[in-house]
């Protein structure tokens, strides 16, 4: 048992700390657009300085670096203050999955515009009737004489969508078979008038997401990922992938923010009042269980091949102690944390969306029922 | 021993609850909040019903009712979200009612009670009111100190600068005293106009909880995963039991505070702490849970649960949170052990 | 709304209070079966003074008080530290039930002896297997020729077994029908060789509950309550029944043990740590609300025949309400909460009862949802 | 970066958890715990393999093994709820030898390390430690100050009064020291000590809980109702899910807890309060939850679950409850956060 990074690691670790204090993406501009561009610059910079594609495999343009490696770059990239790349889905979701079932010449095609953000890629799986159920997936891509497949359907929670090339898209191909097995996975060009993409707002007043509607969308055979009829196997590997290394980043997000309303309470006394010492020590107990027990998860990744039981509980944890520390926020910070335009009303607004987004906690507690404490599937 | 509503309060609660459904739907709280507007129209139309005054003294041209009616209004202005001052005038005929002089209480009541006048009421610090509901476009600014003073700020004295807080189904302002302005201190005891104050926003926060259920009831219903409603999944149907827990727990306190102010006084400031610190408690999570049991929809500006949300997070602070009214009760409680014990 | 009593509840109160403060059951003796023989010689007191069946109609040789009346009695009786009559089952459970659905010739037979404590009643629903599943019920209750029954099987969570003459016997008549419907109730009389009672230890080392093991006992066919087949019917007069008017004991009993606990917490100058006032806060709160919110039930009862949403929730509150206190007695009583033979940690172990002992939270928590906010029956 | 056991290590937790799976079975231990007596069997066996001396450095007679090699043996005590008063000599050691003189560490460690000797670790106030784990037949008792100082009272000079505690698979004692008596002072620093300790307790609360959460999922798997096995219900798959939540949690910090006693003891004083808060209210909520989880037959003496509730809870104040190391963590995170904003 070692929790210190070892010397490549914390070489490592160094190294991106140095290029991240002198590299980055400049002030924020005003504007949405605007925000996203500076996003896909700060991107390119990345690419350039060899730290866009971290844990992808060299071969692929990648850094090849190791699994606590590319933790390291989610933590301290969280710790620069930094954003994230503009084509998060793309390295995160995309890349991983296109290396596991694309065809060489899907690879060659597709991953280096990915890296260097030239084309952006969003995911297209959720559905406004479906949520959680894959099974209930409506969006349906008929084959045509010619082997291409014209789409119809809607999809939710698509973000970037506006900005994206490529969207991973997983539609019904074959309307007989039974729950998963008809669905098949595709890349959906969104450059054609078929795709409409419209801005969802959230309870921020942001629209974060976005709906897609399409209608009669053409996507040609040779962009079929996996298969035609293996769409939930290859999208079970975007879904593996979510969150992996960016988990990281949240957590040390969360840190950040708890260390500032510590601030807060120290230095306006707060931190006097035992109540409010109690339940800063609870978020920072949380915290660096989180941290702990993200770590732990990684090490068994890498020795043997899947996280132990504690990975499936690190976004749960994330989630939960981020909505408890907005919430708290809300009493310490006082009216500004109330006030629309503070980070800490964005931040109070926003985490409502954590128990939500990328699995609702009950959906996650139904798969820590099942698949790690092995009962009976929920009834 | 009787806790339910007169047939008189069961008439207001049906009357007031059907105006509202049909005055401020959700398209028209959506519509006001975006333009960051008030319902001007509805404002006029509860006045004329006198709702304003409906705990002012017939003397002074309220209605003469009780804490009890009062909070029922103020239970469905919170189930209806709806965008109107109407809560500020009333919190501060309040105080002008039961800490004013003489005087101000003949210059501020009858406006007041009729809702001709605006009133609004605050906490301040430093000569500065943070976040104070209804002051934009008030006539009058009731603020508290924290040493349990009032001052009376006429809008002509004050600053009134509005400030977008997260809930736009209210209209939040920045309030000091302006250059020149005066200060009127209301002379009387303020508590037992506070204490009727924190019941006010109980019943209103208790509103916002019922609201968020009966919307979540009929959401999980209706929405379907899995091929079954998900209503019937124990997590979900759990969850909401817990919401109705905490919005009964919160109704239970906030009706014995209303009543203690109507007919037990001595029991006013337990009451009082109780609906406080249960409503705002409940408040916060009831809403939240809202959001949850909808899932990705809860969460998109169009589910209108967001002004629930938003509404119980201002709600839950004002007046103190629940933590300030817990520590009260555990005051009060053991005040009344000690004293039992000696 | 009018939340204090009326000058007749007043009237019946201090008339009750007087009784209670010059009448007692004397210095509580050693020993189990002294204990229960000391409880039995209370409820001649009480029936003596005519404070036995309080909520009886006067036919039955009750004092017809209202139910508001009903629950100042157990309200007091827990406040004057006096404890229950032995027969509360007979007083709370069997009578009303047999008020219900007896015939003349069985009202005439039992009612008295329960009033008089002179039978004892208990109760035989729950079985090993079935938990809170009345439609398991495996107990057997065969016809014979001459219209008696055999019965064989297995009760457990019998309280008072070893001293009851009368069991409230829910038992299989007709094994082809299914679920809930060949479901019969029975009076079984105790006093036969074929039932054995065997006491089950507790979390706590006592004994408060037995098991039934029942072979072949033999019950005539006068013993049928509400004819045969209709015993889930009859069962549910009982357990609609169940705690009524207890509930209020309980409540009163709360408030007591945290009025104590505020005390060592005022006298100890522990009071003085917010978070400790905080938490006796909450807790101050909890007691009041379900307090109030019990008197809502009743009202509504009287007014409308039957409790409002809230009055499903009382027992959920309660249960929950007294381990949270009982747990943070813990914390503020200190050692002697966790010591053997003191009062705090006999509560803290026999709090653990409280959310499965009539019914578990669980179940509770499905009731509210189908029946009080009408979603359709959980999976 | 490496948040796993060495293969050492894994053999060790194997070797001793088999070990205690075989020697010391629930129905050993109800019979110890029925009897009021500890397995002395058992423990002579624990200290032939050099148990309590695991962490002892090899020149005081120990194994001069870590504290990750120690919480493994805690850890696996704790799940088997083992009815021995090991862990009372092996925190005794601790504090001789990591508080202790040269002279104290020579007379008492090589005992304690092997077990010949019985150690126990209480806390005391007004010259009296009262419910002090272990201390029946112990040859030394360390007892710590409210202020930090710890004394070593040979049983000699003690008078040790056995008192029953609600958790009977430990023997506990009220202690003072007897008239004529001695106490030594441990000159050193004690904190490192202490920090150690917690760990150590941390640890067999981990252990309770992961034997809980065992239990109840096979339990759940088992039992039916309504026809089906109750772990197929949503409340109770999301409450066992909710036990494994806690139960890793706790296991994450006091594996750090370990590890940073090990090799990086700036960062022991947070580790060890994470790990005894987590794992006490972990300790706590787990054993509370199994009992739910088994229903009628959980709140019986039968089910064996109620000794695991009873441990929880004596060893979730021992060496103070959560609150107590929550307002640690706070005061250190504040510490850290202040420095780093200077």
């Amino acid at each position: 048992m070692d929790l210190t990074f070892d010397a490549t690691e914390a070489q490592f670790r160094d190294e991106l700390r140095d290029w991240l204090s002198t590299n980055g993406p400049g002030p924020e501009p005003e504007g949405e657009d605007e925000q996203y561009a500076w996003r896909r610059d700060w991107q390119r910079k990345l690419h350039d300085g060899g730290w866009a594609g971290v844990h992808w495999p060299v071969e692929y343009g990648g850094r090849g670096a190791t699994m606590v490696e590319s933790a390291i770059f989610y933590e301290e990239l969280a710790r620069s203050g930094h954003p994230l790349p503009a084509n998060v889905l793309g390295l995160l979701l995309g890349g991983p999955t296109l290396m596991v079932w694309g065809t060489p010449e899907q690879k060659d095609r597709y991953l280096n515009p990915i890296l260097s953000a030239e084309e952006i890629w969003c995911q297209g799986f959720s559905e406004p009737e479906a949520g959680s159920d894959f099974a209930a997936v409506k969006t349906r891509a008929v084959e045509q004489a010619d082997g291409s497949f014209l789409v119809t359907g809607q999809k939710v929670w698509t973000s970037g969508a506006q900005y994206s090339k490529w969207c991973m898209l997983v539609a019904r191909t074959d309307f007989d078979a039974a729950k998963h097995k008809g669905l098949t996975y595709f890349l959906m060009d969104m450059d054609q008038p078929e795709v409409q993409v419209r801005p969802l707002k959230q309870i921020t007043g942001e629209a974060e997401f976005n709906e897609l509607f399409i209608e009669d969308a053409r996507i040609p055979a040779e962009n079929v990922i996996g298969g035609v009829g293996n769409g939930w196997k290859v999208a079970l590997t975007t879904l593996m992938n979510e969150r992996a290394g960016l988990a990281f980043g949240l957590q040390v997000r969360l840190r950040v923010m708890l260390d500032e309303l510590t601030e807060i309470a120290a230095s306006s006394g707060q931190i006097e009042d035992p109540r409010v010492a109690d339940t800063l020590g609870e978020l920072h107990l949380r915290c660096e269980i989180l941290r702990l027990t993200a770590y732990r998860g990684l090490t068994a990744t890498m020795k043997y091949g899947q996280p132990g039981p504690e990975g499936s509980l690190t976004k749960w944890m994330w989630s939960e102690t981020n909505q408890m520390l907005t919430q708290f926020a809300a009493d310490v910070v006082g009216p500004e944390a109330l006030t629309m335009g503070t980070k800490w009303s964005y931040e109070l607004l926003r985490a409502r969306g954590n128990t939500i987004e990328g699995g609702t906690t009950e959906i996650l507690k139904n798969i820590v029922a099942e698949r790690v404490l092995g009962l009976p599937k929920a009834r | 021993m009787n806790f339910d509503f007169t047939e008189d309060q069961q008439e207001i609660r049906a009357t007031a609850r059907d105006l509202l459904a049909s005055r401020s739907t959700w398209e028209r709280v959506r519509g006001h909040a975006e333009a960051g507007a008030q319902d001007e129209a509805l404002y006029t139309e509860l006045g004329g019903l006198g709702w304003p005054g409906i705990a002012v003294a017939e003397e002074h041209g309220g209605q003469g009712l009780g804490m009890v009616e009062f909070v029922i209004l103020l239970e469905a202005l919170g189930e209806a979200c709806a965008a109107v001052p109407l809560r500020g005038t009333a919190l501060a005929a309040l105080f002008v009612e039961h800490a004013g002089s003489p005087g101000q209480q003949a210059q501020w009541l009858p406006g007041l009670a009729s809702g001709e006048l605006r009133g609004a009421l605050g906490t301040w610090a430093d000569g500065v009111g943070e976040l104070v509901p209804d002051a934009v476009g008030a006539d009058i600014v009731v603020l508290l100190d924290t040493d349990g003073g009032a001052s009376l700020v006429p809008a002509a004295d004050a600053s009134i600068e509005p400030v977008a807080s997260i809930d736009p189904t209210r209209r939040y302002a920045r309030v000091s005293v302006a250059e020149g302005g005066g200060v009127e201190l209301l002379t009387s005891d303020t508590s037992e106009a506070l204490r009727r104050a924190e019941v006010g926003v109980a019943a209103g926060l208790v509103g916002v909880s019922q609201r968020a259920l009966d919307m979540t009831v009929a959401f999980v219903k209706e929405r379907k995963q899995f091929g079954v409603p998900i209503g019937s999944f124990q997590a979900v149907g759990h969850k909401a039991a817990q919401m109705l827990f905490d919005t009964e727990g919160a109704r239970s306190a906030t009706l014995f505070g209303a009543w203690a102010a109507d007919a037990d006084t001595d029991q006013l400031p337990l009451g009082a702490a109780m609906a406080k610190a249960a409503a705002s408690a409940g408040g916060r999570t009831t809403t939240a849970a809202a959001i949850q049991l909808h899932g990705g929809i809860g969460f998109t500006w169009e589910a209108d649960l967001h002004w629930l949300y938003k509404r119980a997070q201002l709600d839950a602070v004002f007046l103190g949170g629940p933590a300030t009214h817990r520590a009260r009760i555990s005051a009060l409680s053991a005040e009344r052990v000690v004293a039992a014990t000696r």
